[in-house]
C-alpha cells in the first residue's frame, strides 16, 4: 500500500511519454498502448490498495514521498508555527472509492477514445492521450492528496487538463474560447480556495487534512456566529463551486462541451467536477462545524440543480442537455452534504460517475454515428441503428432518473431522503428537480432514438449499408449513414452499464432492507478518529441514525413518491416527444416567453459577459488609457516641464549669459581685427616671438642673478 | 685660455646653438631651417656631453642618444610633411605656408 | 714616441700601399676569373699572363683627360670620389690582420689600432660611402648618374640595416665591440661564428654584396638601364678613384667578414687541438688567405648569377633580410639569456 | 569553506564576462561569427565559474561566504569586498544563466553592430553580478550605474520603434532613483561615521546599525524611490513597458530577468534591514502600492494588443507581487518573495525570448498579426504553454511555489491584503490565456504564418534550461529555499520582532555577527 | 696644449661650417656643409671622450638623417629658386639682432659663472670614464633610463609609420 504514490504517477509517466515522444515518433496504436497501459496498471493498482485497504485495521494509510516545501517559520492564532508542505498522499475510504472511481472510468474512457479519437492524425491522437493521461494523474493526486496544498496541486492541473482537453480542437474559435472560460472560471474559484488555505493554515498552523480536521474537532460548532471555520468553509465552497460548477460560476461547464465526448464524459461528468464535491467531503468536520455555510451550500446545491435541470428541458444539443444535467446532479450532491449527508453526497458522486460517463459516452456514440452531429434535432429513429448504444443509454437514463433498482435510484433517494429530514423547501426542490430530470432525459431518449430519422441524407457506399457496423469508419472518408460504433466504443458502453446498474448496490439503505455499505464505509473519513474530540461529530451522527430509526415508513414513501415523480417525468417526455411530437410545438409556443428564457440559459452568460468580463476589459483598456495618460503622462509633463524649464533657462542662457559671454567675445572679436596682424602665419615670426621671450628670460636671469 | 675647460664647450655650444636659431631666423627654405634645427640639437649634445665629461657620468651621454633618437623621429616626420606640402604646393618656400593661419 | 707615432704611421702605410696594391690586382683578378669562367683567357698581353695589366691601367687612366661636365657643380663633382675612396680606406684602421707579433724585438700588433668601438666604427664610417655616390650623382648635372645614384643610395641604407641587425646578433655573441675583442671571442669559444651565426653570416654576406654594388645587385651600375651608372660623366682619375673605392669596399667586406665570421688570423676550428699543426702558418696569412676565398666568391658570383630587378632587389631587403635579421637577434638574445 | 575560502571565486565570477568583452574588442568586426562564438563561450564559461555558488555554498554555513576583501578608496573607507548569501548567490546564478541565454539568442537576432553588441551585453553582466556580489555600498552603486550604460545602448542601437524615446527614458528614470539613492547612502554613510568613527561603506556593518528613526525616514524613502524605480512599482513602472517593448529579446530578457530584481534585491539587501523601523512605519504605503501594481498591471496587460507589451505589464504585475510578499515582513513572505523573483526571471524571461522568436521572424509584436500558431510551431506552443503556466502560477511549476508563499506570507497579516492580492492571480491567467488562444489557437488566418518555421535546436537550448528549472522549483524547491533560510531570517530578524527569538535557537545563525564571515574565512 | 690647439680649430671649423650650412644658397652644399659639421662635432665628442656617441652621431645623423635631407633636397626638385618669395612682415634683422643679444647674454652668463668653481674638464686620458663607456651607457640606458628608451623606440617607430603615411602618395 505504501505504493500507492505510484497510482498517480503511472498515467503522470503515460503523459510523459506520449507528450515527449508520442507526439512525434507514434502511431496511433502506440501511443494508445502507452495511454491505455498506463491507466491500466493505475486501475490495477488501484485495485490493490482498495483491496488491501478493506482488509486492512487501519482505515488511514499515508505515505510521505517527499519534502515539498520544506519547514518555514510563520505565525498562526497559536504563535510561530512553520509553514510545511509534504509531497504526501494518503489512502482513506473515500480516497479510496475515488481512485477506483477515477482509475476505473477513466481507463474505460481511454478505451472508448481510442476509437473515438481515431479520426485524429497521429500527432493530435498522442496529443490527445497525453493530455488525458495528465488528467488522469492530476485527477489522482487531488483524489490522493494528504493535505490541502497537494490537493491544490491535482485541483489547478485538472483544470490545466481541462482547459487543454475543452481546447483540443484549438483552430474551433468556440473551443479554445470555452477552455479558457474554463480556466478562468475555475480561477475564480481558486480564488476561493487558496484563501481557504491560508486561513486553515493561519488557524490550524496545518496543512494536512486529519490534523486541521483534529484541530477543527477541538473548536466549538460556530452556530451562533459567523466564526473562523465558517470563513473557512465559505472561501473553500467558492473554490468547489468553480471546480464543479455550481451557481454562480456553473457557466464554463455547458460551454466545456466543446472538447471532444470522451473527455466530457470523462472529466467535466464523471471526475473534475466532482471535485468540488470531493473537496467539501473531504472537509467534511470543517463543515460540520459551520451550520451556516451547510446551509449556504445546500441551498446554492438545491437551487443550482433546479436551474440547470430547468435549463435542460429545452436545449437541443445532445451534450448540453447532459452537460447542464451533470451541473443539475452536482447540485444535488451538494444539496447531500450541505444537509450533512456526506456520504450520500459521495455515494451519488460514485453513482453518477457512472451513469453520467455512460450516457456522455452513448451520446458520443451517436454523435460518431451522425458524424459529428450534435443537434438533437436532427437525428431520431436511431434504436433500429445503433442498438447497443440504445440499450446502454436507456440504463443510463433509466438509472439517472431514478428508476429501481438502478443505481442513481439508490443514491438520489437517500440525498432525496436525508433533505426531507433537513429541510423541506429544499426538498421540494429536490423532487421538482428529479422530476425534470426524468423529463429532459427521456425528452433526449426520444429525440434521439425513437421517431423517424431526420438526419442528413447519406450516399449508399457500395458494401456499406445504413447500420452496418463497420470499424474503418475514419471520419475523413464519406459519411454511410448512421452505424453502430466499434467496439472499443460499445465495450466501455456496456461496462459502465453494468456498473449504471449495480453501483447502487453498495448503497441499498435500511428501510430496503439494506445495510447502506457504503455510508459506514465511508464514515471515518468524515470525521476524526480520536474519539473524545470527536463528541459533537459524533452526537450528530448518532442523531442521524436515530433519525433514520424512526422513519423507515416515511422513507419508503419518500422513495415511491420520487418513483412516481420520475415515472411522471417519463411519461410526459414520452407523451410529449413520441407519441405527439406537436404537443411539443404547441407548449413551446404557449410558454414562449419561459422557453426563451431557459433556451437562452435564464442569460446567465449574457449578464456575465456584460458586467464581468465587460467590465475588466473596459477597466483593463481604461487603465491602459490612464497608464499612457496620467501615470505615463505624469512621468512625460515631467520631461515636458523639465523641457519647458530648461528651455526658459535656455531664453535666460542666450540673453543673458549668453549675451555676456558673447559680449566678451564679441569685443574679443572687434579687438582681434587688430590685433590679428600679429598672427602673420609666418613661422619665423613666432619664432622670432619665441627668441624675444628667451631674451627676455635670459636677460631676467642676468639682472636678476 | 690654454686649458679647455668646461666653459669652452659651453660656449662653443651657445655659439651652434645661435648660429642654429639664426638660421630658422632668417632662411625661407623650410629644409634649411630644419638642418639648423639639427644644429640647434647638436649644440644640446654637445652642452650634454660637455657636462657628462665634467661630472664624470655617462647619464648626460645617455640624454644625447635621445637627444638624436627624438633627432631621427623629427627629420622623418618633419621632411614627410614637406615633401607632403610639396607635393601640393610645389614649394618649400616658408612664406607660403601659411594656409593654416585661418 | 716611436710607438705612438712612428710604428702606427708606418703601419698605415703599409696598409695603404698594400690595399692599393690589391686593389689594383682584384681588377685583374676578376677580369681573369671571369674569363675563366667563360672559358677565356682574359689579359694576356702585358706582362706574362697580364700580371702588368694593372698598372698599364693605371698609366692610362691617370693620362686620360679629366672631363668636368658643363654646369656641373665642379666642387662635388671633384669631392664626391674622394668621398667615397676615404671611408672605404679609413675603416681598415680597426681591422685586426693579426695577433700582437714579435718584430723587430718590439711587440708589435698588427693592426692599426683597436678602439672599442670598433664595429661601430667600422658602420659608421661605412654608411658615409652613400655621400659619394649620391653627391657624384647629383653633381654631374645628368639625369641617368642622378637616378642611379638615388638608387645606389637607397640600396645602400637598406641593406645597411639588415646587416647592422646581423652585427647586432653578432656582438651579443661576442660582448664586445672592438674587432680584436671579436677575434678573440671566437677564439676563447673555439668555434668561428659562421657556426653560431650562420643565419647572421648569410645576411651579412648578401648585404654585402648589395652595398658593395656588386652582381646580383649591381643595379646602380645597370648598363642597359642606366648606361654607366653614378659614375657616367666621370672620367681619367675621378672615375679611377669610384672605381677603386668599389674594389676597396669589397676589399673591406670580405675583410670585416673574415673578422667577425671567419675568425680574422685565427686558424680553422681553433679549438682543435689536433689541427695545432695550422699554426705553423702565420696569422696573417690565414686573413689574408680567407679574405681571398670572400673576394673569390664575389668575383664568383659576378660570373654566374643574373642581375636582380630593382624591386625584387628592395622587397628582398626590406622584406626578407631585415625581418630575418631582426629574427635572428631575438632568438640570439634568448639563446643568450638561457643558455 | 576553508579551502574554498581563498580562491577568489566572485571575482572570476565577475570579471568573466568583463574579460570576454574586452576580448572581443580584439576581434574584428566583420568575423561575425566569431564574435558570436567568442560571446556564447565566455558566457557558457560565465555561467559554468557560477555553478560552484551552488555546490560550494553551505546553506547552514556563515551568512556571507565567498568573501574577499580588498582596499579600494581607503581615503573614504570604500573597500572592493564581495560576498554573497544565499539569496544574491541564487540571483547571481539567474544572472550568469540567463546572461548566457540571452547570448545565445541573439545569435541570429542581431545582425548590425553584432561586436557592439555582444560587448554591451558581457559587460551588462559584469554590472549585473557585480551590483549583487558587493558587499560595499559604493561599489554596488557603482556597479548599479555601470549596468544603466549597456542596458541604454541595447535599446537605442539595438531597439525597434520608439527605441530612443524608450531609451533615455529608461536611462533617465533609473538615474533619477539611484541620484536620490546614492544621497541616501552618503547619509548613512556619514551618521555610521558620527557614530562609530569610522568611514566605511561596508554593508555588513551597516546592518547592525541601529539609525534614528527620523533619519531612517527619509533615507527609507530616497532608496525607496531608487529600487521602486527599478521594481518597477506602481506609479514608476511606465518605463518598463516602453523599455521592453523597444528593448532587442537579449534586453528585455536580461531587463526583466535580472536588472528588475536589481530593485528587490536592494530593498531585501539594504532597505529592509538597515532601516528596519522606517520600513515598519512604511509597510502599508509599499503593501497597497504593490496591491495596486498587481491588479493594476493585470488589468492593463488585459488591454494589451502589443504581445510583448503585454508581457512588460505582466512583469509589473508579477514583481508587485514579489513587493508584497517582501513587506509581509515575515519569513514565509519574504522567501516566497526571493524564490519569485527568481521564478520571474525564468518565466517573464522565457516569456520574452518566445515573443522574440516570433518577432524575429515576423518584424511585428501585434497580438492579432499571429493565431493558429500551435499548427505551425506545435514546439514552440508546447514551450509557451509551459512558460504561460508558469508565468500564471500552476502548481508542479516554479510560478506556484512563489505565490503561494507571498500570499500565505501577506495572508497571516492582513487577510484583506491577501484577498485582494490573489485576485491578481484571477487576472494573470486571464491575460495569459487569452494571450495565448489569441497567438497559439484557432486557424492560421495570416498567410505570412503558414511558414513560419518551428524552433531549432539552438532556440530550443534556450529554452530547456528554463522548463527544467521550472519544474525543478516547482516539484521541489528545497535546495533554493534551504539556500535562503539564513538571508531571509537575517532580514526577518532586523524588521520583525516576532520572530527574533526563533533566530536565535534555530539552526541557521542569522543573527550571529557580520562579521562571521571574516572567521569563516579563515 | 695640443689640446687647446685642437680644441680651437675644431670648434672654428665648426661654427665655421654651421655658418656655411646657414648661409649657403644651394641647398645641397648646405647639407654637405651639415655632414661635415656632424663629423667635427663628433670629433668634438671624441675630445670629451665619449667615443660611442661620436660612432652614433656619424651613424645616426651623418650616416642617416642627412641622408634622408640629401634625398629630400633631390626629391624636391624645385623649378624656381625657393627663396624667391619673402613676406614684407618678416623681421629678420630683428631676429638676427636678438640671437646676437641671447648668445652674448649666454656667453656672459657661461663665462660669468665659470669664474666661479667650475671643475675643469678632466683631459679623456686621465678620465677613469673613458674606457668602457659603452657599457656604461648600455648599463644605464637599460637599467635607469628603460622606460624612456622604450619610448623613445615607441617615438621612433611612430615617427617611421608617420613618414610613411605622409610620404606615400596613396596608402
Amino acid at each position: 500500500m505504501d505504493v500507492i504514490w505510484l497510482i498517480p504517477i503511472l498515467p503522470g509517466i503515460g503523459a510523459a511519454v506520449n507528450g515527449l515522444l508520442g507526439i512525434r515518433f507514434f502511431s496511433k496504436a502506440q501511443s494508445a498502448a502507452v495511454a491505455c497501459g498506463s491507466m491500466g496498471l493505475a486501475a490495477a493498482l488501484s485495485i490493490y490498495a482498495f483491496v488491501q485497504l478493506l482488509g486492512s485495521e487501519s482505515r488511514v494509510h499515508d505515505v510521505v514521498v517527499a519534502t515539498w516545501i520544506p519547514a518555514i517559520a510563520l505565525e498562526t492564532v497559536d504563535g510561530i508555527g512553520a509553514f510545511a508542505v509534504d509531497w504526501a498522499f494518503r489512502l482513506d475510504p473515500l480516497s479510496g472509492m475515488m481512485i477506483l472511481v477515477v482509475s476505473g472510468i477513466g481507463l474505460l474512457i481511454h478505451i472508448y477514445s481510442t476509437s473515438y479519437m481515431h479520426g485524429e492524425s497521429d500527432a493530435g491522437y498522442a496529443r490527445f492521450f497525453c493530455y488525458l493521461n495528465l488528467f488522469c494523474f492530476f485527477m489522482l493526486t487531488l483524489v490522493l492528496g494528504a493535505n490541502l496544498l497537494v490537493m491544490f496541486v491535482g485541483w489547478e492541473g485538472v483544470g490545466l487538463c481541462s482547459y487543454l482537453l475543452i481546447g483540443f480542437w484549438y483552430q474551433k474559435q468556440s473551443a479554445s474560447d470555452a477552455g479558457k472560460k474554463a480556466f478562468l472560471v475555475n480561477r475564480i474559484g481558486d480564488w476561493g480556495f487558496v484563501l481557504g488555505i491560508f486561513l486553515i493554515f493561519f488557524t490550524f498552523g496545518t496543512l494536512d487534512f486529519r490534523e486541521v480536521a483534529a484541530g477543527a474537532a477541538a473548536m466549538p460548532i460556530e452556530t451562533a456566529e459567523f466564526g473562523v471555520i465558517s470563513l473557512i468553509c465559505l472561501f473553500l465552497f467558492v473554490g468547489a463551486t468553480g471546480k464543479s460548477a455550481q451557481i454562480p460560476l456553473y457557466v464554463w461547464l455547458p460551454d466545456a462541451m466543446e472538447g471532444p465526448t470522451p473527455v466530457s464524459a470523462l472529466i467535466h461528468a464523471a471526475t473534475m467536477v466532482t471535485a468540488g464535491v470531493y473537496m467539501v467531503c473531504r472537509n467534511a468536520v470543517l463543515f460540520t462545524h459551520a451550520p451556516m455555510v451547510m446551509t449556504i451550500v445546500a441551498v446554492i446545491g438545491g437551487v443550482t440543480a433546479l436551474m440547470a435541470a430547468s435549463i435542460g428541458l429545452t436545449q437541443t444539443d445532445i451534450k448540453r442537455v447532459l452537460a447542464y444535467s451533470t451541473v443539475s446532479q452536482l447540485g444535488y450532491m451538494f444539496l447531500a452534504t450541505g444537509v450533512g449527508a456526506f456520504a450520500a453526497g459521495a455515494f451519488h458522486l460514485m453513482t453518477h460517475a457512472f451513469f453520467k460517463a455512460l450516457l456522455f459516452l452513448g451520446s458520443g456514440s451517436v454523435i460518431h454515428a451522425m458524424n459529428d452531429e450534435q443537434d438533437m434535432r436532427h437525428m431520431g429513429g436511431l434504436k433500429t441503428f445503433m442498438p447497443v448504444t440504445f440499450v446502454t443509454m436507456l440504463v443510463g437514463t433509466l438509472a439517472i432518473a431514478g428508476i429501481p433498482p438502478l443505481a442513481g435510484f439508490f443514491s438520489k433517494d437517500e440525498i432525496l431522503f436525508q433533505t426531507f429530514l433537513h429541510n423541506r423547501v429544499l426538498w421540494i426542490l429536490a423532487v421538482a428537480t428529479a422530476g425534470m430530470t426524468a423529463f429532459y432525459m427521456f425528452r433526449l431518449m426520444a429525440m434521439t432514438f425513437y421517431g423517424e430519422y431526420r438526419g442528413p441524407a447519406w450516399e449508399h457506399g457500395e458494401g456499406h449499408d445504413a447500420g452496418e457496423d463497420h470499424s474503418d469508419h475514419d471520419g475523413h472518408g464519406a459519411w454511410h449513414g448512421p452505424h453502430e460504433s466499434p467496439t472499443a466504443m460499445t465495450g466501455p458502453l456496456m461496462a459502465l452499464a453494468v456498473g449504471a446498474i449495480v453501483a447502487g448496490f453498495v448503497g441499498i439503505p435500511a428501510a430496503l432492507g439494506g445495510g447502506n455499505a457504503i455510508e459506514h464505509f465511508l464514515e471515518p473519513s468524515f470525521t476524526v478518529e480520536a474519539t473524545e474530540e470527536a463528541g459533537p461529530v459524533a452526537e450528530a451522527a448518532g442523531e442521524a441514525e436515530e433519525v433514520h430509526e424512526v422513519s423507515h415508513a416515511a422513507e419508503l414513501g419518500l422513495m415511491a413518491l420520487s418513483i412516481l415523480v420520475a415515472l411522471g417525468g417519463i411519461a410526459l417526455a414520452h407523451r410529449l416527444y413520441i407519441r405527439r411530437p406537436e404537443l411539443a410545438e404547441a407548449w413551446r409556443a404557449r410558454w414562449a416567453g419561459a422557453h426563451r428564457l431557459l433556451l437562452n440559459k435564464y442569460y446567465v452568460d449574457e449578464l456575465y459577459q456584460s458586467t464581468v468580463v465587460r467590465g475588466t476589459m473596459s477597466g483593463g483598456r481604461g487603465l491602459w488609457r490612464f497608464d499612457g495618460r496620467v501615470v505615463d503622462g505624469a512621468v512625460n509633463g515631467t520631461g515636458w516641464l523639465t523641457l519647458a524649464s530648461s528651455w526658459c533657462s535656455q531664453l535666460f542662457d542666450r540673453y543673458v549669459v549668453d549675451g555676456a559671454v558673447n559680449l566678451v567675445g564679441w569685443s574679443a572679436s572687434e579687438s582681434s581685427f587688430s590685433l590679428r596682424r600679429i598672427q602673420t602665419g609666418l613661422i619665423q615670426n613666432y619664432a622670432l616671438v619665441m627668441l624675444l621671450g628667451v631674451f627676455v628670460f635670459v636677460s631676467i636671469y642676468l639682472l636678476v642673478r | 685660455m690654454l686649458e679647455i675647460t668646461t666653459t669652452h664647450y659651453l660656449v662653443l655650444s651657445a655659439a651652434l646653438f645661435m648660429i642654429g636659431v639664426i638660421g630658422v631666423m632668417v632662411r625661407r627654405n623650410i629644409i634649411i631651417i630644419f638642418m639648423s634645427i639639427e644644429l640647434m640639437l647638436n649644440a644640446v649634445n654637445v652642452n650634454l656631453v660637455a657636462f657628462s665629461q665634467q661630472w664624470q657620468h655617462v647619464v648626460g651621454q645617455v640624454f644625447a642618444v635621445f637627444v638624436i633618437a627624438v633627432a631621427a623621429a623629427e627629420a622623418a616626420v618633419g621632411l614627410g610633411i614637406i615633401l607632403a606640402f610639396y607635393r601640393n604646393k610645389e614649394t618649400v618656400n616658408i612664406d607660403e605656408m601659411n594656409v593654416m593661419r585661418w | 714616441m716611436v710607438d705612438t707615432i712612428v710604428i702606427p704611421l708606418l703601419k698605415i702605410a703599409i696598409l695603404l700601399n698594400a690595399v692599393l696594391v690589391a686593389v689594383s690586382y682584384l681588377v685583374l683578378l676578376e677580369r681573369k676569373v671571369i674569363a675563366f669562367v667563360q672559358s677565356r683567357l682574359g689579359p694576356m698581353r702585358v706582362g706574362p699572363h697580364g700580371v702588368l695589366q694593372p698598372i698599364a691601367d693605371a698609366v692610362k687612366l691617370m693620362t686620360k683627360e679629366d672631363i668636368t661636365p658643363a654646369r656641373a657643380d665642379r666642387w662635388v663633382f671633384t669631392a664626391a670620389p674622394i668621398m667615397v675612396m676615404v671611408p672605404a680606406l679609413i675603416v681598415f684602421a680597426v681591422i685586426p690582420f693579426g695577433p700582437e707579433v714579435e718584430l723587430f724585438g718590439r711587440s708589435v700588433p698588427l693592426y692599426i689600432t683597436d678602439i672599442n668601438i670598433g664595429l661601430l666604427y667600422i658602420v659608421s664610417v661605412a654608411s658615409l660611402g652613400v655621400y659619394g655616390i649620391i653627391l657624384g650623382g647629383w653633381a654631374s648635372n645628368s639625369k641617368y648618374p642622378l637616378l642611379s645614384s638615388l638608387r645606389a643610395s637607397a640600396q645602400l641604407i637598406s641593406y645597411e640595416v639588415a646587416v647592422t641587425m646581423t652585427l647586432v646578433s653578432l656582438v651579443l655573441m661576442a660582448g664586445t665591440l672592438s674587432m680584436v675583442g671579436i677575434v678573440e671571442s671566437q677564439r676563447d669559444a673555439g668555434l668561428w661564428f659562421v657556426f653560431a651565426q650562420p643565419v647572421a653570416f648569410a645576411i651579412f654576406f648578401i648585404g654585402g654584396l648589395a652595398e658593395t654594388n656588386r652582381a646580383p645587385f649591381d643595379m646602380p651600375e645597370a648598363e642597359q638601364e642606366l648606361t654607366g651608372g653614378f659614375h657616367t660623366e666621370y672620367s681619367g682619375m675621378r672615375f679611377a678613384l669610384f672605381f677603386l673605392a668599389e674594389y676597396a669596399n669589397m676589399i673591406v667586406i670580405s675583410s670585416v667578414a673574415t673578422t667577425l665570421f671567419l675568425g680574422g688570423w685565427l686558424r680553422p676550428f681553433p679549438g682543435v687541438e689536433g689541427l695545432a699543426f695550422l699554426d705553423l702558418i702565420p696569422a696573417w696569412i690565414w686573413f689574408v688567405l680567407k679574405t681571398f676565398v670572400f673576394l673569390y666568391v664575389f668575383l664568383w658570383i659576378r660570373a654566374t648569377l643574373p642581375r636582380y630587378r630593382y624591386d625584387q632587389l628592395m622587397r628582398l631587403g626590406w622584406k626578407v633580410l631585415i625581418p630575418i635579421a631582426i629574427g635572428n637577434v631575438i632568438v640570439t638574445g634568448v639563446a643568450k639569456v638561457l643558455l | 569553506m576553508s579551502n574554498v575560502a581563498d580562491f577568489p571565486l566572485l571575482s572570476l565570477i565577475l570579471f568573466t564576462p568583463l574579460a570576454g568583452a574586452v576580448l572581443l574588442l580584439f576581434v574584428n568586426r566583420q568575423s561575425e561569427d566569431a564574435i558570436r562564438w567568442i560571446a556564447n563561450v565566455v558566457a557558457g564559461i560565465g555561467f559554468l565559474v557560477s555553478l560552484p555558488l551552488w555546490f560550494w555554498f553551505e546553506p547552514q554555513g556563515a551568512q556571507w561566504q565567498f568573501v574577499e576583501r580588498l582596499e579600494w578608496i581607503p581615503s573614504i573607507g570604500a573597500e572592493y569586498s564581495l560576498g554573497v548569501d544565499g539569496f544574491s548567490a541564487l540571483l547571481v546564478l539567474l544572472t550568469t544563466m540567463m546572461g548566457s541565454i540571452a547570448i545565445l539568442s541573439s545569435w541570429t537576432a542581431i545582425t548590425e553592430r553584432v561586436k557592439e553588441y555582444y560587448i554591451f551585453l558581457l559587460v551588462l553582466q559584469t554590472g549585473m553580478i557585480g551590483a549583487f556580489v558587493s558587499l560595499d555600498f559604493l561599489l554596488f552603486f557603482l556597479f548599479w550605474e555601470v549596468m544603466l550604460v549597456p542596458m541604454y545602448f541595447l535599446i537605442g542601437i539595438w531597439g525597434s520603434d520608439r527605441r530612443l524615446y524608450s531609451a533615455i527614458k529608461f536611462f533617465l528614470y533609473t538615474l533619477v532613483g539611484s541620484v536620490v539613492m546614492l544621497l541616501g547612502i552618503l547619509a548613512i554613510y556619514f551618521e555610521h561615521h558620527a557614530m562609530t568613527g569610522i568611514y566605511s561603506f561596508d554593508v555588513t556593518r551597516f546592518h547592525e546599525l541601529t539609525l534614528p528613526v527620523g533619519l531612517q525616514w527619509w533615507v527609507f524613502l530616497a532608496f525607496f524611490l531608487g529600487f521602486a524605480v527599478k521594481v518597477p512599482m506602481f506609479p514608476f513602472h511606465t518605463w518598463l513597458p516602453d523599455a521592453h517593448t523597444d528593448a532587442p529579446t537579449a534586453g528585455s530578457v536580461i531587463l526583466a530577468a535580472v536588472l528588475l530584481k536589481m530593485g528587490t534585491y536592494g530593498f531585501i539587501r539594504f532597505s529592509l534591514p538597515i532601516l528596519p523601523e522606517a520600513t515598519i512605519e512604511f509597510v502599508p504605503m509599499v503593501i497597497w502600492l504593490s496591491i495596486i501594481g498587481v491588479i493594476y498591471g493585470a488589468l492593463v496587460a488585459l488591454a494589451q494588443r502589443d504581445w510583448k507589451r503585454l508581457v512588460a505589464y505582466s512583469s509589473v504585475s508579477h514583481m508587485a507581487m514579489v513587493m508584497l510578499g517582501m513587506f509581509s515582513l515575515n519569513p514565509v513572505g519574504i522567501m516566497g518573495s526571493i524564490v519569485q523573483q527568481i521564478n520571474h526571471g525564468i518565466s517573464t524571461g522565457a516569456l520574452f525570448l518566445i515573443v522574440g522568436i516570433v518577432y524575429e521572424r515576423r518584424h511585428t509584436r501585434e497580438i492579432s498579426e499571429y493565431g493558429g500558431l500551435s499548427k505551425i510551431m506545435p514546439v514552440y506552443a508546447v514551450v509557451f504553454l509551459i512558460m504561460t503556466m508558469s508565468s500564471i502560477g500552476l502548481p508542479t511549476l516554479n510560478g506556484f511555489i512563489g505565490e503561494i508563499l507571498i500570499l500565505q506570507g501577506v495572508f497571516v497579516v492582513n487577510k484583506m491584503w491577501a484577498a485582494v492580492a490573489a485576485s491578481g492571480i484571477v487576472l494573470g491567467a486571464a491575460y495569459m490565456l487569452w494571450l495565448y488562444q489569441r497567438t497559439m489557437f484557432g486557424n492560421v488566418d495570416n498567410p505570412k504564418n503558414e511558414s513560419l518555421p518551428d524552433l531549432n535546436i539552438r532556440e530550443l537550448a534556450t529554452f530547456v534550461p528554463l522548463i527544467v528549472l521550472a519544474v525543478w522549483i516547482g516539484l521541489y524547491p528545497s535546495p533554493f529555499l534551504r539556500r535562503l533560510d539564513s538571508s531571509v531570517m537575517h532580514v526577518v530578524s532586523r524588521v520583525n520582532a516576532a520572530y527574533a527569538p526563533l533566530n536565535a535557537d534555530g539552526g541557521a545563525d542569522a543573527s550571529a555577527p557580520v562579521d562571521g564571515s571574516l572567521a569563516g574565512g579563515q | 696644449m695640443a689640446e687647446a690647439f685642437v680644441f680651437y680649430g675644431l670648434a672654428a671649423l665648426i661654427l665655421g661650417f654651421a655658418v656655411l650650412v646657414i648661409s649657403t644658397r644651394n641647398t645641397v652644399h648646405s647639407v654637405l656643409y651639415l655632414v661635415v659639421n656632424f663629423l667635427l662635432v663628433a670629433m668634438l665628442y671624441v675630445m670629451l671622450g665619449a667615443e660611442f656617441l661620436a660612432a652614433i652621431q656619424v651613424l645616426v645623423y651623418a650616416g642617416g638623417i642627412v641622408v634622408l635631407y640629401l634625398f629630400v633636397v633631390m626629391l624636391v626638385n624645385l623649378k624656381r629658386p625657393p627663396e624667391t618669395h619673402q613676406d614684407p612682415r618678416r623681421q629678420t634683422r630683428l631676429g638676427l639682432a636678438l640671437a646676437g643679444a641671447v648668445l652674448a647674454e649666454l656667453v656672459a652668463i657661461i663665462v660669468y659663472s665659470s669664474t666661479g668653481e667650475s671643475v675643469p674638464a678632466a683631459a679623456p686620458a686621465e678620465a677613469g670614464m673613458v674606457e668602457g663607456n659603452v657599457e656604461q651607457i648600455g648599463m644605464l640606458l637599460y637599467t635607469n633610463y628603460l622606460i624612456p628608451f622604450e619610448v623613445a623606440s615607441v617615438l621612433l617607430l611612430v615617427a617611421m609609420i608617420g613618414a610613411i603615411v605622409l610620404a606615400k602618395r596613396e596608402l
